[in-house]
């Protein structure tokens, strides 16, 4: 058995040997990203021991059909977004590094404080990473914001520790079956609150307008997409899997999440800059699957949240690359920029009209799953917002969209003549991995089944009907 | 009894989070909220008339009642955590008053609608 | 040739099209001509087809009479407006795109009306919406396509719902099998009908969804409007056909109050129908863009066909389904022949035209033919379709439906001689004198749709005929139709006959007018000017706010647009309120609205 | 349908032609004694058309001459479908349907020809007469509706044969007598008379669509003016008054119908056009509905 702790040490290794080797920085965090991509497919699924202590004791990593996609999908995108946006990497290799190491360390722990440790050294590398625009003020909103957050969920875990005695997920899960869940609503939302912060669910998300309308091609993408999926998978962990939530906190998450869902798709409406559309766009996506996670829905929430995180992944790159290069990302003042620059619009165009949920794209499928679920469920109301949702969101994404392919006055023809003459270059390599990933949407938007055999396989919890991985390792006890 | 003064002062912390405009205030009551938050996980760990778990000749009987010796060393890690936030925020600090002039949020915002 | 290679192929040619476009643009815009037309003369001779089933991928497919009937339609249009692409292809500003998008959707359309389970018919339907959507803003208008992709989507989300409400409760998807539960769930039956039939409202172009016609198609490229509004808008009638037919409407909703005989529900409709003919009707009027005059008239004839389709019945159906043949020809002609006169002209505004006739006589021609059609004239086919419904309404006595139809019949007459009189009669503007006539390639479709346009009005057996076996096999009795004979209830309608008296009256009337002494020609400015004199043949044309005092009646009138506008505008405002109340750059109100969020949750959770 | 019913189709042509366009020259009597003139002779209305069929005259364009044949040929076609009493040239093709949408094509053919004169006036007058058109068609559509509802036919001699034999008290105008008043109004509007006859209106724009024509168009146009009266008039002999059982009973009616329109017309002044629709959207289609429901609810008057 190989040991999954690797996917954490190594990049941790290289992040101290990258202070020393100043100039092998970029080598040292490449190298890193590719280690973890194949690790992951070398490591097999398990519990894992950490310190000698056998759980509930001591810390343990759990490696189920669950974390091991999370950590298959986030090593990858974040291998691919450090290539796509490699001239940036060099400044931040060593945060990178550390944040690399934080974001498995969230995903494949067992142990609820340890989570806590991983998420303070995953959002300390998220406030570095965000100063690089300059814009500090929001950097300092963004760490007062991050550091309240996880203080509470600190708080409301210390409470869980003094009532059941334990800190592992399994433990605790197991204990709470046989407690009225009734009474620790208070423990439960103080975690729920401290995770919302990181995943930007409404109204505890106020840094993520200024971080992540100001980033840069590589950590906008990396914010949106690695970031934001790692927390959602973690989400998803916690409330979906461990933690057994009383019916009134179930309403009152799901009630968040629809507020965030619809709120965010409004918000994205009444906007034009390209970054700020696709921010609110994700607080959106992140409302939508946190309530999903809640409703008790996991394999259609994986779906939607894959969808969601590799569609931002190839968006936030193009629309970081356009601001950077055309100093702006206002639509308007970027009429037909796709015109120049076709392979990257399909990319573009591709990403979200899967993020919509059109057919013929990933995201159809992932929608169809959802829809599917909560209809299962009995839950129409929830569905009804979710396709309220997808209106708004079609209409904001089409009209930025038809924006940014088809130049042209009101009422005259779309010419190459009104063509904004602001220049973006793209690279090599955000051309080919952009194009690659949206590729891969199409493709496993016509078929399916290539994603559920492939993919999938190796997940096969996720298909059955009530999946909850406590029962399949019970967390090494 | 020590857990309601440590709510109190996280309390505390969050008033000044609330009303402060001034950056380093804002940190220094980031800091009181951490310390009435650690002060607070170490109560949790309190068990009246325990002694401390550690096996010495004195007391190695093991039926004596022990205080719970996690939550010490969760407070460990916490307050090195915070120590690292704080030395973050304050490097920001500095940062932002080099851009902005300023340590008031309340000179350095007004730039909400940008 | 069986129907799954017929869909391949499709979608195979719309790729090979657009590699071939990659290299050269013309030949790609010919190969769209060719492709279509094969694809045509394939469906039209692969009817033996008809019940034949087969899967491509997950989708499933089954050929009934109504969706061969209907592909052939969509296909028609499709191949004849495929004959203006080469023209246009230097004016688009994505040609390869342009051609690719242009042969998908059709692809699309004919797998939308063959899927035999709910989600193929779903995902044709968005895959239509979406590869039209990037037409349309190629035109004149960016926001057409917001507008365009908004409202469908709105009618695809709802009919999503009903699909996936009517899955959960019986566990299939086939389209025959899917909705006969709800033959003894009136309750249900009704949410499950009125969400399911939004999508074909919206795309129909139904009050209150219509205003995304006349943005859309007034403003797409000229070689896609026709398409727009002869072919797509039928898409909503198959959905229409779709709620009552084989959802059994009529069936469940056997015990709910009826009006004249019609199920509340279904009578809701077709009230929204005949507000359509008349909002139709009334904005076509007053509007000075040819190409925005034939989409609300599109409107308003959507709303002949959503009325047809919802009654159901032997006369008023068939009606309806030949109406929709009748229209998608006549209209996509009309479109035709404006994109000829904007090919010369660059515009398509009546009051900047004038004359045409004396350079474009085959265009006028076929303007003259497809706008008889669609005001329902004899001896053109949409004479026989609406007389088939407006004898279906008589037959049922409801006066306030026929109300429309007779409104919008007569009001059609106001609007289709608008752009004849302004546009194509009239004086000739000077800077018009040197125009060429259209080009030999332009002119083969749009004279094969007219001569269609004639053909059926007077034979209207080979299309009843068809229509018939259509009407037997979803089980409702067929048209009856007796040589060039259709008798119904109340009367009945011989064509040839009436053609051949219309021969007559012509004929004799010629032979006088040639008996008569002869007449002199004199110049279009050689007139009675109550003894001006006027140099300028620009302003000696009526062609500004033609039905003035008319149009005065109705200037206040509320306005969907307007509504809408407001909305847009309200809901952005929601965004920028959503923006400053939780979006701060300050922390401390998001810290505010952490402790307040807390508090109350403690105070709530405290007692449970 | 052979030969004979061609041969038929031009006697009664002939005939229609040789009675109404008496008929109006008495009427043109008439009036003048209404307005205390002494009056043209009653075949001053032959005299005009010939003279004017015998001059000379001008033309614009193909489309100004096609125009005046298709309405011409269109109002003939029209008229043929017309049955005389128990008379008809064709057999099934009285549909009122059919009747009223082949008489639009001469309508359309004479807006064409008139409008491709390219004058204004001729452009105004159009847009009136359409305007018109949409005024006073619907309310008496919707009446027509009803009755076919009611009466299960919807054939001009179907309307006919179902009053006749019961009297004068059997004829739809007295068993629906709101209906008999919207049909009045209405021919009113058809046959173009004052109240509601803007669209030719003389001396305001140079008679609208009649401006440009002289000569063999003008005696073209005379003809049609003359088979349009008599379509019109009779659709409401069909359908209101019992038709006729023989041809004399039906010209009897008919001519003192015609007369009595045109005497209402000599006593009105002119109505502008949006008046004329709001009066029509006002007045006859209240009453067309309230007809229309009485029949299709109560059935009173049915029988």
């Amino acid at each position: 058995m190989t040991n999954p702790v690797l996917l954490i040490v190594v990049p941790l290794l290289l992040a101290f040997l990258s202070v020393a080797l100043k100039n092998n920085k970029k080598q040292l965090l490449f190298i890193a990203a590719v280690f973890n991509v194949v690790g992951v497919f070398i490591i097999e699924n398990g519990s894992y021991v950490i310190g000698g202590f056998r759980a509930p004791y001591g810390i343990n990593l759990n490696l189920d059909a669950y974390s091991h996609l999370a950590v298959l999908v986030i090593n990858i995108l974040f291998l691919l977004i450090i290539t796509m946006s490699n001239e940036k990497t060099k400044e931040f290799s060593t945060v990178l590094l550390v944040a690399l190491a934080g974001l498995n360390g969230m995903l494949l722990t067992g142990d609820l404080f340890n989570l806590f440790v991983f998420l303070e050294i995953v959002s300390i590398t998220g406030y570095i990473l965000s100063t690089e625009s300059k814009k500090y003020k929001y950097s300092f909103n963004y760490l007062i914001l991050g550091t309240i957050g996880s203080g509470l969920y600190l708080f409301g875990l210390i409470i869980l520790y003094a009532i059941f005695g334990s800190l592992n997920m399994a433990d605790i899960s197991f204990k709470m079956l046989s407690y009225d869940t009734g009474k620790l609503v208070v423990p439960i939302f103080l975690m729920f609150i401290g995770l919302a912060v990181e995943a930007k669910l409404i109204p505890f998300n106020g840094w993520v307008r200024g971080v992540y309308g100001n980033a840069n091609s590589l950590i906008g993408s990396l914010f949106a997409s690695v970031y934001a999926g790692t927390i959602l998978f973690v989400f998803g962990r916690v409330f979906g899997q461990v933690l057994v939530l009383s019916e009134y906190l179930v309403a009152v998450f799901v009630a968040i999440g629809v507020i965030t869902l619809i709120a965010g798709e409004v918000a994205a409406f009444s906007k034009n800059k390209i970054r700020e559309i696709l921010l609110f766009s994700s607080i959106a996506q992140s409302g939508l699957v946190a309530l999903l996670f809640v409703t008790g829905l996991i394999f259609p929430t994986v779906l939607q949240l894959l969808n969601n995180i590799i569609t931002k992944a190839v968006m936030f790159t193009i629309a970081g690359k356009i601001s950077d290069d055309a100093d702006t990302d206002e639509a308007d003042k970027l009429k037909g920029i796709f015109a120049n620059n076709k392979i990257i619009g399909v990319s573009f165009t591709v990403s979200a009209l899967s993020l919509i949920g059109l057919p013929l794209f990933y995201g159809f499928y992932s929608k169809i799953n959802l829809l599917l679920g909560l209809f299962s469920k009995i839950n129409y109301f929830v569905a009804a917002f979710i396709l309220l949702a997808t209106i708004i969101e079609g209409a904001y994404f089409i009209r930025l969209l038809v924006k940014l392919w088809t130049p042209g006055e009101e009422g005259k023809e779309s010419n190459i003549k009104f063509v904004t003459d602001r220049k973006v270059e793209f690279d090599f390599n955000k051309k080919v991995i952009a194009f690659m990933l949206s590729l891969i949407i199409l493709l496993a938007g016509i078929s399916p089944s290539l994603v559920k055999t492939n993919l999938f396989a190796m997940n096969k919890l996720l298909n059955e009907e009530n999946p909850s991985y406590m029962f399949e390792l019970k967390g090494g006890m | 009894m020590i857990q309601y003064v440590s709510i109190v002062l996280m309390l505390i912390g969050i008033y000044g989070l609330l009303i402060d405009r001034n950056i380093i205030k804002i940190i220094v009551a980031l800091n009181i909220f951490e310390v009435g938050l650690n002060i607070f996980i170490v109560s949790v760990g309190f068990v009246s008339g325990g002694v401390a778990p550690i096996l010495t000749s004195v007391n190695s009987n093991s039926a004596l009642i022990y205080v719970d010796p996690l939550p010490q060393a969760l407070v460990l890690t916490s307050i090195v955590i915070g120590l690292g936030t704080t030395a973050l925020a304050l490097a920001i600090a500095r940062k932002m008053y080099n851009a902005y002039n300023s340590l008031d949020l309340d000179e350095i915002g007004g730039m909400d609608n940008d | 040739m069986d129907f799954n290679a017929l869909i391949l192929f499709m979608v195979f040619s719309a790729v090979l099209s657009y590699l071939v476009s990659k290299s050269n643009i013309k030949l790609g815009a010919y190969s769209t001509i060719l492709f279509s037309l094969i694809s045509l003369i394939i469906l039209f001779l692969g009817r033996n087809n008809i019940g034949n089933e087969f899967s491509l991928l997950y989708m499933n497919f089954r050929v009934t009479a109504i969706g061969w009937y209907f592909s052939l339609i969509m296909i028609l249009i499709y191949s004849m407006t495929a004959f203006f692409n080469p023209y246009w292809m230097e004016k688009i500003l994505y040609p390869s795109s342009y051609n690719f998008l242009y042969l998908f959707s059709l692809a699309a359309t004919v797998g939308l009306f063959f899927a035999a389970d709910l989600i193929t018919l779903f995902i044709f339907w968005e895959v239509v919406v979406w590869s039209s959507t990037f037409i349309v803003p190629l035109g004149k208008s960016r926001k057409a396509a917001v507008v365009y992709f908004t409202i469908s989507s709105i009618g695809s989300m709802a009919t999503l719902f009903a699909i996936m409400f009517v899955y959960s409760k019986s566990g299939t998807f086939d389209i025959n099998e899917a909705f006969k539960f709800l033959a003894s769930e009136p309750l249900t039956a009704t949410f499950v009908f009125f969400t399911f039939i939004t999508a074909g409202l919206t795309k129909i172009g139904i009050f209150p969804f219509h205003i995304w016609l006349p943005l859309a198609h007034g403003n797409a490229p000229h070689t896609f409007s026709p398409v727009l509004s002869g072919g797509l808008v039928k898409m909503g009638a198959f959905i229409a056909y779709l709620s009552v037919g084989i959802l059994p409407a009529y069936k469940a909703f056997s015990t709910s109050m009826t009006i004249m005989g019609i199920p509340f529900q279904i009578y809701l409709l077709m009230v929204l129908g005949a507000i359509s003919i008349v909002v139709g009707t009334l904005m076509a009027i007053k509007q000075d863009d040819v190409k925005k005059l034939i989409a609300y008239s599109s409107v308003a004839n959507g709303g002949y066909i959503l009325i047809g389709i919802l009654m159901m019945d032997q006369v008023t159906f068939a009606g309806s389904l030949m109406h929709i043949f009748n229209h998608a020809i006549a209209s996509a002609a009309a479109f035709l022949t404006i994109a000829a006169i904007a090919h010369r002209t660059k515009t398509t505004k009546i009051s900047e035209l004038g004359g045409m006739i004396h350079k474009m006589p085959v265009s006028y021609v076929v303007y003259l033919i497809s706008i008889i059609s669609l005001a329902g004239i004899p001896p053109m086919g949409g004479f026989v379709s609406k007389w088939l419904i407006v004898q279906g309404l008589a037959s049922k006595g409801l006066i306030f439906i026929a109300f429309a139809a007779f409104f919008g019949s007569i009001g059609s007459f106001l609007y289709v001689f608008r752009p004849l009189a302004g546009l194509f009669l009239g004086q000739l503007a000077p800077k018009y004198e040197n125009i060429k006539p259209s080009t030999l390639v332009m002119k083969i479709p749009m004279v094969i749709l007219a001569s269609m346009s004639v053909f059926f009005g007077i034979f209207p057996k080979y299309l009843l005929e068809t229509i018939g076996e259509i009407q037997t096999s979803i089980g409702i009795d067929p048209i009856m139709i007796n040589g060039d004979t259709i008798t119904t209830i109340n009367g009945v309608l011989n064509t040839n006959k009436v053609a051949a008296i219309f021969g007559f009256g012509f004929v004799i009337s010629l032979m006088i007018f040639l008996v008569l002494p002869k007449s002199r020609k004199v110049g279009l400015m050689d007139t009675y000017t109550s003894a001006e004199f006027i140099y300028t043949p620009e302003l000696y044309h009526y062609a500004n706010s033609f039905y003035a005092p008319f149009e005065r009646l109705y200037k206040n009138h509320p306005s969907v647009e307007k509504f809408l506008g407001k909305f847009a505008v309200k809901t952005e405002e929601l965004g920028i309120l959503v923006n400053s109340l939780f979006f701060s750059h300050k922390p401390s109100v998001t810290v505010l609205w952490v402790m307040a969020i807390a508090t109350l949750i403690f105070l709530g959770g405290v007692d449970i | 349908m052979n030969i004979m019913n061609f041969i038929y189709a031009f006697l009664l042509l002939v005939f229609v032609f040789l009675f109404q366009t008496s008929i109006t020259g008495i009427n043109r009597k008439v009036m003048a004694r209404l307005q205390r003139r002494r009056g043209p002779k009653w075949y001053q209305q032959f005299i005009d058309i010939f003279k004017a069929m015998s001059k000379s005259s001008t033309t614009h364009g193909w489309i100004f001459d096609f125009g005046v044949i298709m309405a011409l040929g269109g109002i003939m076609a029209t008229t043929i479908l017309i049955p005389i009493g128990p008379f008809k040239a064709f057999a099934d093709v009285d549909n009122i349907f059919i009747v009223s949408y082949l008489l639009a094509v001469g309508m359309l053919g004479m807006a064409m020809s008139a409008s491709g004169s390219g004058n204004p006036w001729a452009s105004i007058g159009v847009s009136r007469a359409l305007t018109n058109m949409l005024a006073y068609d619907v309310p008496f559509m919707v009446l027509i509706v009803s009755f076919i509802y009611a009466f299960k036919t919807s054939s001009l001699s179907g309307f006919a044969a179902l009053q006749q034999g019961a009297g004068i008290l059997g004829w739809n105008f007295f068993r629906f007598p709101l209906g008999g008043i919207v049909a009045l109004i209405c021919l009113q509007g058809m046959l173009g008379k004052k109240p509601f006859d803007s669209f030719i209106a003389p001396a305001e724009i140079a008679s609208g669509p009649m401006v440009e024509y002289g000569g063999r168009h003008l005696g073209m146009l005379f003809l049609l003016h003359e088979f349009s009266t008599f379509i019109e008039v009779s659709i409401i002999v069909h359908i209101f008054f019992g038709g006729g059982a023989t041809p004399l009973e039906f010209m009897v009616k008919y001519a003192l119908l015609y007369t009595f329109m045109n005497i209402i017309s000599g006593v009105f002044p002119r109505f502008k056009i949006d008046q004329a629709v709001k009066f029509y959207y006002k007045v006859p289609l209240a009453l067309a509905f309230i007809q229309g429901l009485i029949i299709i609810f109560t059935g009173l008057g049915v029988s």
